[in-house]
């Protein structure tokens, strides 16, 4: 590949990842507890506007990430307590939210179309950026970017190595269970649903202040939501395995403009596309592994046990779950 | 009921009203805008028309996949392939020769093609253990990827490379028209008939009743001696065909060629139809109509107070947000637990 | 510490669970309680567990009232429940499970924990590993862990509801003897169990439920005899049975074994003659569903065969079941055996004229209205099944079985309904019978089987203990069986 | 003001494929429709804009057409070369109302009906100034087009563009054409369509990201600007040059080294003119710049606004390129001309047509990228 500097190259795919990875750490969360909210993709989008006009009106990069969160961070609440208390389907009430938040976005974002907006600009960390390689890698990106990267271990340390982490997979697996060992499970359900809102909110803010500069319709982040989505399930609810799947999605992103050069006949889309046929494919995985058959057939084979593993990773078992009218 | 009505439009007629003051807009002459922009002359009422026949087309097969209690998200892919299928048939009919049959045929394999696109969902569910809505979703993704790829590869125009879209088909295989208003009386007559065997489909036929008992309660369906997971996939067959009928209208009676939007996103929009219809096939077409006055009628917004037409977007869902949280709040009174919206 | 229940009333609209219930449980105490299924066992243990909250009732606590309105309430009072079906989270590791609702604030202290869970188990004799998954453990093994973290979060009254069911005999020995020492360490103990042998073993005082009211309590030395006629009521009235002629082979299961119910089914070998009515006793979950949905091709047996008739249909589906006049009737009415939401006559419609297109709705409705008549249903043709009464529904289960069945299967089929409908529904399935169709069905009253059955067989613990004809037997032998005493 | 008040109003629609404040394409057009609002007494502008199935689902031209003739409108433009179809179809049903497309050619081809005119600026000429500019500017010797989708106009663009620069490279610089890149790459449509176009913050990213330093804009909204802006803010050396619009330099001047635009003004108001009085006839016209003065917003019809970050001594160079352009000195579609294949287009001397020019085939030797969609 002429010319192609391979440190900048993978700056890039890290750099391009962030937002999507933002999103898919913060739906792992709110999954994880046995919430499903599926307005995603309008969720970033109506945040990357608010992230946008907030900035520009106060002038402020802070006042723009703190719009986006909190936008993110009401639809979740939305969706979880349309589930909680009224006990609606939560994937009717985000299917619907995603469709809505989109044109809320389209609808009140015109006057700030194509303004001039402040931009997050690189953020090296102190010492480590001097690291060779490492260093533009990983550690001289903008404060959204580092964020993001953080936020993978944040996250993971956060569901598996803390109270509140077990608290939450508790309630993801197994409400009654939870509440007998004296968890409320609403609670905790709306409250990581919010948080993993948050995170999205977060995630549309870094497209329109960082990632994809300004807002427009389109604004250039439409479909990642529904992404982020699949790359959860990609990760078999797992934070870093999703982030993993993230960086992926970016790689082939990245790539497809080289292979545009590279080898012209081979149809851009397939790299659009990908990541759906993949998530598609896991989820069968997932469910095949759980047949009695193979269940006993992995037995006795580790190898296959290994494959089955580490590429499928149980949904929590309430998760979505309808509350029903209980009085 | 009526209240509850009435209820659901306050809440909407409020929240829309509050979103068009924050974008500093007048909101009675917004609404006169779109009232007059959908019903304010023939010319518009054709519009209208023509957006309600491939809205109407997909709430159709939605009937029957809700009814089974299958979410069939993949709707939208299901029309965009019965849209390629037709282009594919309709392709081949460069040369003057029998339009007619040619356009007949390329229905049936619009209708195919949407079936086929179900039926992928629908294996996969069954067979698969995949959710609907991600089978659906990925499938979605899929066939706009197979669409763009068909525009912008194989079917280009001539040394051009452009996501405009396919070249236009000669006129003799566009859906004829009625002179003056401009849309075809077939794929109006064809809606008309489909909505009216839907109504028969699941009022009159053993099918539509094993619709009914599999969705309301698969265990005893089944201990009935139902198929439970070959009747789902007969539901997602109907879905598919009537969402590839929309399609093929979309390609023979609207562009008269394929071009990346060729959905135009009526897949998603009929789920909220029907949503709000309270799942009822006389309804359905009704709420199809209003929102498809919303879509043409909200162009006058740009046009005369320059405001951003998605407004249309935002009413229709929050139409459906109020309308569920009402049913869901009547449900709690009476004691019955939430709704579930056939999921 | 002393607990004292005072007149607990528990309703579940209009099923009264618990109506009016004193208990008193000493300190250092084993205190059984022994009823037959729906007696209100659970109930009562979940209010003193604060799981559900109580319609009417006081709760002492060494003397003083309390009012905690939720498990972690009842936990800080040091009252700790160990539930009837386990509420654990299986892809969590056993530490986790163990962890879970007990730690606290920033940090989760792994090792402290891991720490605690081994010498609680070393203490008690149990063998966890930590470190798998707790969905890897038996229900058993599910069952230790559980008892260690109640003991850890400082639980001093442990209830366990039907520790037992499910469980090896070695897993029994180790339970009890762990049970023991934790009486010894003065904690009190509440144990759910149907079983009189278990109770006998374990308890030093018994409570008795039935119907949700307390029939009676003992203490050491225990009287079978009076536990049971407290169980199951008074004697039961003599056997009058229609006798039918065994004829030819309709079922039989050869050496079968499957999953499934609290117990499952293990090494079950069965010969059902066409004509005869049999009996399934036992408490819930000991194996006759799985007998039953296996003998109907809706369970796939691990191993043996199944003939229906002279057919090996071993691995077929239930259709094909179906299509030799296999007909199968599931307990519960709304969860499997009617549709809600659908009315009678749609149900009847379901019913028929598999062939046609098109609904014969004028026909259906007709159906519905002879069924209504001969079936003595309280209900119109156009109302939702979910509208009747549970034994009006139980009616209409009846009246969709096939006009002319080779073998009907049929769970606690008389169940909701009064004793003469009862009478009523055993002349219409005897015409079945002396048809010559064989009858399989479960009962939770042993009067009704001793009544109807030509043969009684009694599971327990997935096992069939005993294979009777009733008049070789009586209610009290029947009512031993039952609670695994032979 | 004033001037409306006096004639009677004279109603014409602007079909716009972006949208209307794109800083782009679009909203030259747009000021081009107010212009002659200003000038032209009486005469009214409606407009309706993001004219493009992405962007309005299940909207058709015809119909937006017949909106905009049910609000009086006796003249429509309308701007994009993927209206095609549409336009045609409405001018067949509106036979007394006057339609322009712009860009279009079924002037050329026959194809337009009677009351139907095609017409656009000469664009080259402010493409060659970008490429020449670029060329006089890149330190890596690599410049970036950031095409649309693949059609002869677009071909058309890049081709100016490149000739432009190997100009500066070969001619100014003194330096062999083979040791200057010019590297093409398609996003597929005129902006950013999410999911279906490349996106073209990637395609700029990844040639700055691949040594490119300076990037020209050949699609309708201004991408290329603020990347390379985020690249300057990193530290690296990066210019853009946009398209379309006089204003698209705004917010970019640290690394905006000028913009070709169009400026519709003129050419709208005479249109507008002709169609009030009459005759209109159906012709197919190309309008040039004002040589006197490319940026004179009342006479040119394309011209090219020096951004800040041109270097005065690139200034000097350009205005004499200019001059020599204006007075056909220095005639870049000259033979001998070769396309990427190798095959001639232009024989030795010989000057191009406007057809041959109009209806490039395929992108010119020393150009790299795909010339026509395989
Ligand atoms: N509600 C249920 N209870 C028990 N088993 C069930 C239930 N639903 C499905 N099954 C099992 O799943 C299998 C497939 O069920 P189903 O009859 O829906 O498949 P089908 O495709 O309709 O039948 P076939 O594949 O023979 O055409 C059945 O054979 C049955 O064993
Ligand atoms: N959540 C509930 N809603 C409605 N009815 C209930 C509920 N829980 C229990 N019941 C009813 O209360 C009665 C007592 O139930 P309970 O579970 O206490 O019986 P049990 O003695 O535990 O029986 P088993 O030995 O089978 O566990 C039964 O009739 C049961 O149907
Ligand atoms: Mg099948
Ligand atoms: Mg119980």
């Amino acid at each position: 590949m002429q010319g192609v500097d391979i440190t900048i190259l993978l700056a890039g795919i890290v750099a391009g990842a962030a937002p999507i990875l933002l999103a898919t750490l913060g739906e792992t969360i709110t999954e994880k507890a046995g919430i499903i909210n599926l307005s995603l993709d309008g969720t970033i989008i109506l945040s990357a506007m608010a992230a946008f006009a907030a900035a520009v009106t106060t002038g402020s990069l802070l006042a723009g990430f703190a719009a986006g969160a909190a936008v993110g961070a009401s639809i979740a609440a939305a969706v979880a307590l349309f589930s909680l208390r009224l006990g609606l389907s939560q994937v009717a009430v985000g299917f619907v939210l995603t469709l809505m938040t989109k044109d809320l976005a389209y609808f009140l974002g015109t006057s700030y179309a194509r303004m001039e907006g402040p931009l997050a600009g690189p953020m090296p960390v102190p010492v480590l950026s001097k690291i060779p390689f490492l260093g533009p890698v990983l550690f001289s990106h903008s404060l959204p970017v580092t964020f993001s990267m953080v936020m993978i271990l944040a996250s993971w340390w956060y569901l598996y190595r803390t109270p509140s982490g077990l608290k939450i997979r508790c309630v993801g697996e197994n409400p009654d269970g939870a509440y007998a060992r004296g968890i409320d499970p609403d609670r905790v359900q709306l409250f990581y649903a919010v948080a993993g809102g948050l995170l999205v909110g977060v995630a549309g803010a870094a497209f329109s202040l960082c990632v994809k500069p300004g807002w427009g319709q389109p604004q250039g982040c439409e479909g990642s939501g529904w992404i982020a989505l699949a790359l959860v399930i990609f990760g078999g609810w797992h934070p870093v395995k999703a982030a993993v799947g993230a960086y992926l999605f970016s790689f082939l992103q990245v790539m497809s403009i080289y292979l545009q050069a590279w080898w012209p006949d081979v149809p851009a889309q397939v790299f659009q596309v990908a990541p759906f046929p993949l998530m598609i494919f896991i989820l069968v995985l997932i469910s095949v592994a759980q047949r009695e058959t193979v269940m006993r057939a992995a037995r006795n084979h580790p190898a296959l046990r290994a494959i089955i593993q580490t590429l499928s990773g149980k949904a929590p078992a309430a998760l979505g779950r309808q509350k029903k009218g209980t009085g | 009921m009526a209240l509850e009505t009435a209820l659901t439009l306050t809440v909407v007629l409020g929240f829309t009203t509050l979103v068009l003051l924050l974008a500093g807009a007048p909101p009675l002459e917004s609404y006169r805008q779109i009232v007059k922009g959908s019903l304010g002359s023939w010319g518009k009422v054709t519009h209208v028309i023509k957006v309600w026949i491939p809205l109407t087309l997909a709430a159709c097969g939605l009937l029957y996949t809700f009814r089974i209690g299958l979410w069939n998200i993949g709707v939208e892919g299901q029309v965009m392939v019965g849209a390629v299928l037709t282009t594919y048939v309709l392709r081949t009919g460069s040369d003057g020769q029998h339009g007619q049959y040619l356009l007949a045929a390329a229905l049936l394999a619009g209708m195919a093609g949407g079936a086929l696109w179900a039926v992928m969902a629908g294996y996969l569910k069954t067979r698969g253990g995949v959710h609907e809505i991600f089978a659906g979703l990925g499938l979605n993704f899929v066939a706009q990827g197979l669409v763009l790829w068909l525009i912008f590869g194989p079917w280009k125009q001539p040394g051009i490379a452009s996501m405009s879209g396919t070249e236009t088909f000669a006129e003799h295989l566009w859906m004829p028209y009625l002179e003056g208003l401009r849309i075809s009386p077939a794929a109006l007559g064809m809606t008309l008939t489909s909505v009216v065997l839907t109504a028969y489909m699941l009022r009159a036929t053993r099918f539509g009743l094993y619709l009914k008992a599999i969705g309301s309660n698969e265990k005893a369906a089944f201990l009935f001696g139902l198929r439970p997971q070959a009747t789902m996939i007969l539901a997602m067959v109907c879905a598919g065909g009537f969402a590839g009928l929309a399609g093929s209208f979309q390609v023979a009676g609207v562009y008269h060629r394929l071009i990346p939007a060729i959905s135009s996103g009526y897949g998603y929009l009929a789920l909220l139809v029907v949503m709000l219809s309270g799942f009822s096939v006389w309804v359905s077409p009704l709420v199809a109509f209003f929102f498809a006055c919303l879509n043409v009628g909200s162009i006058q917004l740009p046009m005369v107070l320059q405001l951003d037409s998605s407004l249309s977007g935002v009413i229709q869902g929050t139409l459906v947000m109020a309308a569920l949280a009402m049913h869901a709040m009547r449900a709690r009174s009476r004691k019955g637990g939430g709704p579930d919206a056939g999921g | 510490m002393n607990v004292e229940l005072i007149d607990i009333h528990k309703h579940f609209g209009s099923v009264r669970a618990n109506s009016g219930i004193d208990l008193k449980i000493l300190p250092g105490t084993i205190h059984g309680i022994l009823g037959e299924n729906g007696a209100g066992k659970s109930t009562l243990m979940k209010v003193l567990a604060g799981f559900i909250p109580k319609t009417r009732g006081t709760i002492l606590l060494d003397g003083s009232e309390v009012g905690y309105s939720s498990p972690e309430g009842a936990l800080r009072h040091g009252i700790g429940m160990l539930y009837q079906d386990p509420l654990d989270f299986p892809p969590l590791s056993v530490l986790e499970n163990f962890m879970a609702g007990q730690v606290r604030g920033a940090t989760m202290g792994t090792e402290v924990h891991r720490a605690r869970l081994l010498e609680l188990c070393t203490g008690l004799g149990f063998k966890l590993d930590p470190d798998v998954p707790a969905g890897r453990l038996t229900v058993g093994e599910r069952q230790q862990l559980e008892l260690a973290r109640l003991l850890s979060s400082g639980a001093r009254v442990l209830i366990l509801d039907e520790p037992t069911t499910g469980i090896s005999g070695l897993q029994k020995e180790v339970l009890f003897s762990a049970l023991k020492s934790i009486a010894r360490g003065g904690r009190s103990i509440v144990l759910v169990s149907h079983k009189l042998e278990d109770i006998e073993a374990l308890c030093d005082e018994i409570t008795v439920l039935r119907e949700g009211i307390v029939t009676g309590t003992m203490e050491r030395p225990f009287s079978t005899q009076a536990l049971l006629s407290m169980m199951f009521g008074s004697e039961p009235s003599p056997a009058i049975r229609s006798g039918h002629e065994p004829g030819a082979q309709a079922l039989y299961l050869d050496n079968v074994s499957a999953p499934g119910g609290r117990a499952g089914l293990a090494e079950c070998t069965v010969h059902v003659s066409r004509g005869e009515v049999i009996g399934l006793a036992g408490l819930e979950g000991s194996g006759q569903e799985v007998f039953l949905r296996i003998a109907a091709g809706l369970i796939r047996p691990h191993r043996g065969r199944v003939h229906v008739g002279r057919r090996d249909m071993t691995g077929r589906g239930y259709h094909a079941f179906q299509s030799l006049g296999v007909a199968f009737q599931p307990a519960s009415r709304l969860e499997e055996g009617l549709i809600r939401g659908l009315t009678v006559t749609e149900h009847c419609a379901l019913g028929e004229g598999g062939g046609q297109f098109m609904v014969q709705w004028d026909t259906a409705e007709q159906d519905a209205r002879d069924k209504i008549r001969k079936f003595q249903v309280a209900g119109t043709p156009d109302s939702p099944v979910e509208s009747l009464s549970g034994g009006n529904q139980q009616r209409l289960l009846l009246a969709f079985l096939p006009e002319e069945p080779e073998l009907l299967l049929l769970e606690n089929p008389t169940r909701g309904l009064d004793l003469e409908s009862v009478h009523w529904v055993w002349d219409h399935l005897d015409a079945h019978a002396s048809r010559g169709a064989a009858i399989v069905f479960s009962s939770s009253e042993l009067d009704e089987i001793l009544m109807v059955a030509d043969r009684v067989l009694v599971f327990f613990d997935g096992h069939i203990i005993k294979d009777e004809r009733p008049e070789d037997t009586d209610a009290l032998a029947l009512g031993r069986a039952i609670a695994g005493k032979m | 003001g004033t001037a409306r008040a006096a004639a009677k109003p004279y109603t014409f629609g602007l079909l716009l494929v972006g949208p209307y404040n794109d800083r782009g394409y679009s909203q030259a057009h747009y000021e081009g429709g107010q212009y002659v609002e200003k000038t032209v007494p009486g005469a009214r502008m409606i407009y309706i804009d993001k004219v493009n199935p992405a962007d309005r689902p299940g909207i058709t031209i015809p119909q937006l057409v017949d909106d905009m003739v049910e609000k009086g409108a006796r003249l429509v433009i309308a701007n994009s070369d993927d209206m095609k179809d549409g336009i045609r179809e409405a001018a067949r049903q509106h036979p007394d109302i006057h339609f322009v497309h712009v860009s279009g050619d079924d002037v050329l081809t026959g194809k337009a009906p009677k009351n139907l005119v095609n017409t656009f600026g000469r664009m080259e000429y402010g493409k060659m100034m970008a490429g020449f500019v670029a060329a006089l500017t890149t330190r890596t010797g690599k410049i970036g087009y950031l095409g649309p989708l693949i059609n002869e106009e677009t071909r058309r663009l890049a081709g100016s563009a490149y000739l432009g620069a190997r100009y500066a490279w070969e001619k100014v610089l003194k330096k062999n054409p083979k040791d200057l890149t010019f590297q093409v790459t398609w996003i597929g449509f005129w902006f950013n369509i999410p999911g279906v176009t490349a996106d073209p913050t990637q395609v700029a990213q990844n040639f700055y990201n691949t040594g490119f330093d300076v990037v020209i804009s050949g699609i309708d909204t201004t991408e290329a600007v603020t990347v390379a802006k985020q690249k300057a803010k990193e530290g690296k050396q990066a210019w853009a040059i946009p398209y379309d619009y006089v204003g698209a330099c705004e917010g970019g001047s640290s690394v905006c080294l000028g913009v070709p635009y169009f400026n519709w003004g003129p050419g709208y108001s005479g249109l507008v003119k002709k169609s009030m009085t009459g005759p209109w006839k159906s012709e197919w016209t190309w309008l040039g710049p004002d040589w006197q003065d490319i940026n004179n917003h009342r006479t040119t019809n394309v011209g090219f606004m020096e951004g800040d970050a041109l270097a005065p001594g690139v200034k000097k160079e350009l205005k004499t390129f200019i001059r020599d352009l204006g007075s056909k000195k220095v005639q870049l579609f000259k033979g001998p001309l070769r396309y990427q294949d190798g095959t001639v287009f232009l024989r030795e001397g010989e000057v191009a047509t406007d057809k041959q020019v109009w209806y490039m085939p395929k992108l010119l030797e020393g150009m790299q990228g795909a010339g026509s969609a395989k």
